[in-house]
């Protein structure tokens, strides 16, 4: 059960590498901490699909499961990032991260 | 040919999305066009025989990551479009940045050639049994490691939301 | 052991003075001083017992992992100026008794300290040891200048830590460079040599100004001097005296164990370049020190131009050139020592050291008046004074190596003279002023210190090989 | 594959979808026939005979009534919201067999549309999509009281799912296969899941109920503090479809429970009633639907029994207590497989 | 003070292990409702079958007519003034010759207007009447779509002719000796 | 191996101990665990620098001579680190958090010291950062704790971003995750430099840069330097720094050793940048927790150069000496810091510091000799760590490089003594402050061991090369 037939590898390199771009250029984009925070999670994402078009092209399977590890990782950076931008929007009740000027002197 | 009409489909849903997620004015449709990424993503693993990752991948990216997201942007009441007007010297800054990050990728890697691919693809390797095995053999330090990963992240994620009693 | 026990002395006595009340601190350093002292004297017996080029040497193992021990040797040269060095520490000690110093327990220990690294320096047979205690000598005199300088001396001294710091990084790096071209990976000063013989001249070169760089600096020679007068004005008096007298002689001392024989090619290739700059130095020290209004300036000036043709006749590579050097760089310590203790006492008491503010002390105390007139004259290498032997010596070295070189330098004397006695002058002779009426009578401790001083310019003036036997030998083997 | 299986795969997908619809429709009316009964009531009795045309009227009035967007809500989103409820509900069905294999001609039709290998995490990965309806449709309305039940909505679903999953994970420790298909014919040779898998089942129960917001864990909306909560500016068909939504996600819960714990469509004796082929696999049918209609009976049922939870209480059940109870189960379970295959001869 | 004998007392005590896990108690619950599902059912199925209703059931108003046909009320306000709800208008008119047969006195109700959906049926109205021409009985108003369907007028409020109201069960014994009492009393018991 | 699971053990015994309201406890217990800790870490150490390369744990993890070096070094740092700051948890309530997000990290620093495989090198990086970015906030009221753990967050996510994509592409050109077999395969004699496997190189390189906050990937360092808890900045420019660049080194010894010279510009503008943007900018600082910010961006450009010249027979033992001195020398200057921080309100600025040998002599002394270390006087530990990795620069033949280095750390004088000026040569405004007996012992240890560790070279022994 072959799904994919005629594409090449290349195709998918270079998906995840405009993936990958967007999401950087949103990270140098963006001032909403939130936005940016998505914009990584997109830039991770970029990873996962390369590594399983690796996977796949390879016969590997080490590649699978090292994207499910970077799935972990990014639930365990979002739990934490999400509490982060809570506590500093209790303080300053904003998620503009140019509002975050405090330690600019 | 229908796999490759369904790449394109996918692959043009995914970029277009993506880029919605970075330009759309409010928090909120970024965060569900970031989702529809994620679908299209998974569509993607499907077609690389990585049914279980897909399966993973809406489960933790769709079903837990972006509801959180969309949990907190509801809880900040982040509706407002409120993004300050950037300068744009900065934006373009921005743009020029990512977009030569893109270039560079591209021009990089569009002509791959891999060599020593193995033509004939073996369907088993997307599978939960082999999968398994590989994680709980060869990987079973790393997945051991990580419930120290998830236990910090856990203290840390309450500690950071826990009230300060004075 | 004999240098260990060198070293330790006044480490040992440092401590004691953190250890006992404040009010001993002055006594206790004064009395390990001349414990310190004692034991040069005592050493010399035993210099040059075995016709060994080191005779009194230490050697310790100490970082296999950098080829580096800890090993010390005393020959000659480096014995003036260990002689040099334990001679003015309680002299300069006692100078401060009559005096009410601050926070004295840091005062003397940092001094003690200070003792301590330049021994170190002086005796040093190992790269890196040399560079750590070249290095240590620093700090101390740092944190007095700092501590108990004058105004504005948090810029000054900076300046002077700056100066200094940045001569002795590229010596490291000089050091580094020879170390890479040892056969057997040592910083032994021998594996030094033959590795500093063993390179192409590019890499010679490069090693000579890296190290001339180091102790020009120190000296200071001509366009690096920039930091000495400013140092020496805002140090508190026993910081110049330090500076000055012993210091100073560092950067000397650096270029006749260091430096000449280190890269025989690049030393012949540079020394008209060296020379030159130590001429331009004392004509332009001497020019700048006649135009000056403060005593103490003038004094800091009038080293420069000493210093400048020392290091002309080091680099004159001959016998004469070299012992000169020895001589006057003893000499030197000597006098300035006692000048700066001259200005010290009249700043004192008059609260100015501007010369055209004085005047007319003779008349006040004759005493103190002939005290000065000794060291003056010391300092202008009248015969028959310890300066004449040493610039003799030197212009004789210089004048074989170019008689034209020896004919500018020779112009330090005439010039020396000029400023000095217009110096003598301004401050002593003349009319009394409001300030100089009341110049009360010296103390005994002041007393002391100027009969030592005066006792040592005589004595060498007018017996100067009792100096000069000292390093002879050790000259010999250098020099040309 | 043949086209003839192709067509046969649509009717079931059709069927399927109809039946559920259908089951869902009457749920309704089930919902308000058993509240009137256990409150010695009669309830709906007057569109026809015992009111059985009574969610027809329901529907008609549905559709009929005004369509009303807020001013100051967000249009395409409001939209969205029931669409996407109404969507992933109907999803899930795709995964869970109705009946044994029917012979037709020489073809073998599995009463099952797909059966995937990863059919309980296709479950799970379309349950945890379902709460974007739900959150969505609330904070599109730009009303508190929307707000505040989709975010109750969102939290409690998400934190009883771990609890769910957990569970899951023992049983599927035990039966060693991801497919729901598979999972059946095993209960067909040994007993059903609930003999091994109590403690599971209990919290499978649990955390279903909160899934679909069922009471007691119906807070986002509950009425008597959020009037309707994330729908309370629905109305008309899209109000509709949450309604709809809620009462498929029921039938299928009940389904995947009656599949899971309860044999599905086997039945005790199966094969000693003498019934063969099609008949049996009609029985076994039947049987399903009764075992899932029981299960949506003991839904309404315990409607009407248990009072709703307060929000921290509701927080606690789950983070508290059902987690590490799920958790233990597992350890349990690990150490059961263990000692039957042997890792603790030593 | 005891109420009831029904009173129990409430420690709080520490709920013993099985109590915790509650699954005891909310079996017990479960069996409790499906026994009710069970049970008769109390439901009138209404049009079909009605409950009866209490004697001095307060339903419609009717304003009575006298013994020859003449409307009592004399549109004194007295039942506006009472109406809580304020449910009550009227307009008075004076009577015109030959309108004797018609309105008992010289002062009549020109316009008589209770709104259904203010009035609370609480029979002050009634109370209040010293004409004795206001009396609730036990008809239920009916349910239309318009607001203005709920303004009942005279022509809705006032008996028929020829169908007359029986109000006489609502006239207690209390109401009628005071009536009896009253110098005005004008609709004496028979 | 053992050092994890002790670590990670101590790590959950501490968050149960609040739970069973030990608090009075947890701090000896941490103690008393690291101390094991270190003596297990100690007793493990034995054998050649590349010898184990088989005997591993899993595949996964390989302690070898290196790692475990720095498995000790590491240990010892944090040993020091909670010993020192066992006043820090001011805020009793979260006591068992902090120490136990510590002592998590911890784990991650172990795993980057040894992995094998990029599995690890990743979780590894991420079990470090993620409670770092917690720690970095723990002073939740405070707007700029807040805005140090939110930049340090962004960042640390982008940098891992960045990390991974590198590995990705790395896989892809060499179709494995194990570092040996990326050796064997880079080094075959019929590989190619495909530009995958460079683009892959230098974002890995770029991601390694920005964990170690090298020029010009350094921009968070100051920021989230200076916006943490002193104690909490003090782990991270000590422990957190010390694993990665342990990890960078790591990398190039066991998987790419062609790499440093092949992408010699990337490694030169790495070097060049960190020591002259750390030290040029830290000039014009007037707060002293962002002075020492820049100063370790500097002195990662020194590190950096071990790790560029890693093929000189005493490269890891220069690195692993530069960071055993960097590390106590910041303890030290974090220490005083910290003492002088909680006498002044909180402040840090350099105008803090005036006086201070009058308000406290050996609070003064300590601090001094620590920034003497920094700028490299002999005789103490930061000369010989800068003396080594000289060296091996020269002995690469980088001259120049070594000249910039030295023009660099003539700069860093410059501002490690606008601190000692402030500290002798300006009056106190403030009084004097007195200090315990244990804080004493500490500083006076510390002094001790900046001094010792240059007089003596058992710690640049401690890895033979």
């Amino acid at each position: 059960m072959d799904i994919i037939k005629g594409v090449p590898l290349t195709s998918y390199i270079l998906l995840c590498s405009i993936l990958f771009a967007i999401g950087a250029l949103g990270v140098l984009y963006r001032r909403n901490a939130l936005v940016i925070f998505m914009c990584i999670e997109l830039m991770l994402n970029a990873v996962n699909l390369l590594m399983v078009a690796f996977s796949r092209y390879f016969n590997d399977s080490n590649a699978q499961v090292f994207v499910f590890f970077i799935m972990a990782v990014a639930a365990a950076e979002v739990s934490v990032g999400l509490a982060i931008l809570m506590m500093v929007y209790r303080n300053t009740k904003t998620t503009d991260i140019d509002a975050l000027s405090k330690l600019k002197y | 040919m229908i796999t490759q009409y369904l790449f394109y489909f996918l692959t043009f849903v995914a970029i277009f999305s993506a880029l919605l997620v970075v330009f759309s004015k409010n928090p909120i449709y970024s965060a569900l066009y970031l989702i529809v990424t994620f679908f299209a993503t998974a569509g993607h693993y499907f077609l690389l025989n990585a049914q279980f990752l897909a399966a993973v991948h809406v489960i933790v990216y769709a079903g837990a990551i972006m509801v959180l997201f969309i949990y907190v942007i509801m809880m900040l009441n982040l509706n407002k479009e409120v993004e300050p007007h950037k300068s744009t010297m900065l934006k373009v800054a921005a743009t020029v940045c990512g977009g030569v990050l893109g270039l560079v990728l591209v021009a990089g890697l569009r002509e791959t050639e891999l060599t020593a691919l193995s033509e004939y693809s073996n369907p088993s390797i997307g599978l939960i049994e082999r999968l398994g095995n590989v994680l709980f053999g060869t990987y079973m330090v790393p997945f051991e490691i990580s419930a120290v990963l998830f236990l910090s992240a856990m203290v840390g994620a309450v500690f950071l939301s826990k009230k300060t009693i004075h | 052991m004999f240098p260990l026990l060198l070293i330790f002395l006044p480490v040992l006595t440092a401590l004691f003075i953190f250890v006992l009340p404040a009010a001993q601190s002055r006594m206790i350093a004064f009395a390990g001083a001349i414990l310190s002292l004692l034991a040069v004297l005592l050493s010399f017996n035993t210099l040059h017992a075995d016709a060994t080029d080191v005779a009194l040497s230490f050697s310790f193992n100490w970082l296999p992992s950098l080829g580096s021990n800890i090993s010390f040797g005393i020959d000659g040269i480096s014995m003036v100026l260990l002689l040099l060095t334990n001679i003015l520490l309680p002299l300069i000690i006692l100078t401060t008794f009559q005096r009410d110093i601050i926070k004295p327990k840091g005062y003397f220990s940092l001094m003690l300290l200070m003792q301590s690294a330049l021994l170190g320096v002086f005796m040093a047979t190992d790269g890196l040891v040399f560079y750590i205690f070249w290095e240590l000598a620093l700090i101390p005199i740092y944190f007095i200048c700092l501590f108990w300088g004058g105004e504005g001396r948090q810029r000054i001294t900076f300046k002077f830590f700056i100066y200094t710091l940045l001569g002795s990084l590229f010596m490291l790096v000089a050091l580094i460079i020879l170390f890479q071209h040892t056969t057997n990976h040592s910083f032994a000063i021998k594996d030094l040599y033959a590795a500093g013989a063993s390179m192409t001249f590019d890499q010679q070169a490069w090693v000579f100004w890296f190290f001339f760089l180091a102790f020009a600096i120190k000296m200071p020679v001509f366009p690096f001097h920039t930091w000495q007068p400013d140092t020496y004005v805002n140090a508190p008096t026993q910081g110049t005296m330090l500076l000055s007298g012993i210091m100073l002689k560092m950067g000397t001392y650096g270029l006749i164990r260091w430096l000449l024989p280190m890269v025989p090619q690049a030393v012949s290739a540079y020394t008209d370049l060296v020379i030159i700059l130590s001429i331009i130095s004392v004509v332009y020290a001497s020019a700048i020190a006649m135009a000056q209004v403060n005593f103490k300036r003038m004094i800091a000036y009038s080293s420069i131009a000493h210093v400048g043709l020392i290091c002309a006749g080091i680099f004159s590579y001959k016998a004469e050139g070299i012992q000169g050097a020895l001589a006057q760089m003893f000499a030197h310590g000597i006098n300035v020592v006692g000048l700066f203790f001259i200005c010290d006492i009249i700043q004192t008491n008059t609260g100015t050291d501007t010369m055209a503010n004085l005047g007319g002390i003779r008349t006040v105390n004759q005493k103190f008046a002939f005290w000065f007139l000794i060291t003056m004259l010391g300092s202008v290498a009248l015969p028959l004074t310890n300066g004449f032997a040493g610039e003799f010596l030197l212009l004789n070295g210089i004048y074989q190596y170019n008689a034209w070189f020896a004919a500018i330098g020779g112009l330090t004397i005439i010039l020396g003279a000029v400023y000095m006695l217009r110096g003598y002058q301004a401050i002593m002779l003349g009319e009394t002023s409001s300030i100089t009426t009341s110049f009360p009578a010296l103390k005994l401790s002041e007393t002391i210190v100027f009969i030592v001083i005066a006792g040592i310019i005589v004595i060498s003036g007018i017996y100067p090989k009792i100096i000069l036997d000292i390093s002879a030998w050790d000259v010999q083997l250098i020099a040309h | 594959m043949l086209p003839i299986e192709i067509i046969y795969k649509i009717i079931l997908i059709l069927a399927v979808f109809t039946v559920t619809l259908v089951v869902a429709m009457y749920s309704t009316y089930a919902e308000r026939k058993v509240a009137g009964f256990i409150q010695d009531r009669y309830g709906p009795n007057r569109a026809g005979p015992f009111g059985i045309f009574q969610p027809l009227a329901d529907g008609l009035k549905m559709f009929t009534k005004q369509e009303f967007i807020p001013d100051s809500s967000d249009k395409q989103l409001f939209v969205l919201g029931p669409s996407l409820a109404m969507l992933t509900a109907c999803m899930t069905g795709v995964v869970i067999p109705w009946g044994g294999d029917i012979t037709i001609g020489d073809k073998i039709v599995k009463l099952q549309i797909t059966d995937i290998n990863i059919g309980i995490l296709y479950l799970l990965g379309v349950v945890s999509v379902g709460v974007y309806g739900i959150m969505i449709g609330g904070w599109a309305s730009n009303n508190k009281y929307s707000l505040l039940g989709a975010l109750r909505a969102s939290s409690q679903m998400i934190s009883y799912e771990i609890a769910l999953g957990l569970a899951l994970i023992s049983l599927i420790m035990m039966t060693g296969t991801l497919s729901l298909g598979e999972i059946v014919r095993q209960q067909d040779e040994g007993l059903a899941n609930v003999v091994y898998q109590p403690l599971g089942f209990l919290i499978f129960l649990i955390c279903a109920f909160a899934e679909t917001n069922r009471a007691p864990f119906d807070l986002p909306e509950s009425e008597n503090e959020l009037i309707g909560g994330y729908h309370t500016e629905y109305s008309s068909m899209k109000l509709g479809f949450y309604l709809f939504a809620e009462y498929i996600n029921m039938f299928i819960s009940s389904a995947l429970i009656a599949s899971l714990y309860f044999g599905g469509y086997n039945f005790p004796f199966q094969h000693s009633l003498g019934l063969e082929g099609n008949m049996l696999s009609m029985v076994q049918t039947f049987v399903f639907f009764m075992k899932v209609f029981f299960f949506i009976f003991f839904y309404m049922w315990v409607r009407w029994t248990l009072p709703r939870f307060r929000f921290d209480q509701l927080m606690n059940l789950g983070w508290k207590t059902l987690i590490p109870l799920a958790i233990l189960n597992m350890f349990i379970t690990g150490i059961v497989i263990g000692y039957k295959n042997g890792f603790f001869n030593f | 003070m005891q109420l009831t004998n029904r009173s129990k007392q409430v420690a709080d005590t520490k709920m013993t292990w099985v109590e915790r896990i509650y699954l005891p108690a909310i079996f017990k619950g479960m069996m409790i409702t499906i026994s009710h599902f069970f049970k008769k059912k109390v439901t009138y199925q209404y049009p079909e079958q009605k409950r009866d209703i209490a004697p001095v059931y307060r339903g419609q108003h009717v304003l009575k007519r006298d013994d020859h046909g003449a409307e009592r009320c004399t549109a004194c306000g007295l039942c506006a003034v009472a109406c809580p709800a304020e449910a009550i208008t009227m307009v008075a008119e004076e009577r015109k010759k030959g309108d004797e047969k018609h309105y008992r006195e010289e002062k009549y109700a020109g316009i008589y207007e209770i709104n259904m959906l203010r009035c609370i049926f609480c029979g002050l109205c009634e109370e209040a009447c010293p004409k004795e021409a206001i009396f609730l009985t036990d008809r239920i108003v009916p349910t239309t779509f318009h607001r203005e369907d709920y303004i009942y007028g005279k022509d809705r409020l006032v008996e028929k002719m020829d169908e007359r109201i029986d109000v006489s069960v609502r006239q207690t014994q209390n109401l009628a000796n005071f009536k009896k009492n009253s110098e005005y009393a004008h609709n004496k018991l028979k | 191996m053992n050092e994890i699971l002790i670590v990670a053990g101590l790590g959950v015994l501490t968050l149960l101990a609040e739970i069973f309201s030990f608090k009075k406890f947890i701090a000896p217990i941490v103690i008393a665990g690291l101390l094991a800790t270190w003596v297990v870490a100690a007793l493990e150490l034995n054998g050649n620098i590349y010898s184990s390369l088989n005997a591993s744990v899993l595949n996964m993890l390989d302690f070898d001579r290196y790692a475990q070096s720095f498995v000790l070094l590491l240990t010892t740092i944090a040993l020091l680190w909670v010993i020192i700051n066992y006043n820090f948890f001011s805020d009793e309530s979260n006591k068992a958090d902090h120490l136990s997000l510590i002592l998590f990290s911890m784990v991650g620093g172990f795993c980057m010291v040894s992995y094998t495989n990029f599995v690890m090198l990743f979780l590894g990086i991420e079990i470090l950062s993620i409670p770092m970015y917690v720690l970095a906030g723990s002073n939740k009221r405070s707007l700029r704790s807040n805005e140090a753990s939110l930049k340090y967050f962004l960042m640390g996510s982008f940098a891992t971003g960045i990390l991974l994509f590198g590995i990705a592409l790395l896989y892809g050109s060499t179709g494995s995750f194990y570092v040996y077999d990326l050796r064997v395969k880079t080094t075959g004699a019929d590989f190619v430099m495909t530009p995958m496997f460079t683009i892959g190189m230098v974002m890995l390189l770029s991601a390694m840069a920005f964990k170690s906050s090298a020029a010009p990937f350094h921009f968070w360092a100051p920021d989230v330097y200076t916006g943490s808890p002193s104690s909490v900045t003090s782990f991270m420019s000590t422990f957190v720094k010390t694993s990665a660049l342990a990890a960078f080194m790591r990398l190039f010894y066991t998987a790419l050793p062609y790499v440093p010279e092949t992408f010699d510009r990337i490694f030169l503008i790495l070097i060049i940048g960190s020591l002259f943007l750390g030290n040029i900018i830290a000039v014009f600082q007037t707060n002293a927790k962002r002075l020492l910010a820049y100063s370790s961006i500097s002195h990662v450009g020194f590190m950096l150069m071990a790790i560029r010249f890693f093929s000189e027979p005493t490269s890891v033992a220069s690195l692993f000496f530069y960071m055993a001195a960097y590390a106590i020398t910041t303890l030290a200057a974090f220490m005083v810091l910290k003492i002088v921080e909680e006498n002044s309100d909180g402040d840090v600025s350099i105008s803090a510091f005036n006086g201070l040998v009058k308000r406290n002599p050996l609070l003064a002394g300590t601090l001094t000799i620590a920034l003497l270390s920094m700028a490299g006087i002999p005789p103490l530990s930061g000369f010989f760590a800068k003396f080594n990795i000289l060296y091996i620069a020269l002995n690469h033949g980088y001259f120049w490089l070594v000249i910039v280095a030295i023009l660099a750390s003539l700069v860093g004088v410059y501002y490690y003594f606008k601190i000692v000026i402030a500290m002798f040569a300006s009056e106190p405004v403030l009084t004097p402050i007195t200090l315990t007996g244990k804080q004493k012992i500490l500083l006076l240890l510390l002094t001790l061991l900046i001094v010792g560790m240059g007089l003596n070279s058992f710690v640049f022994d401690l890895i033979p090369s």
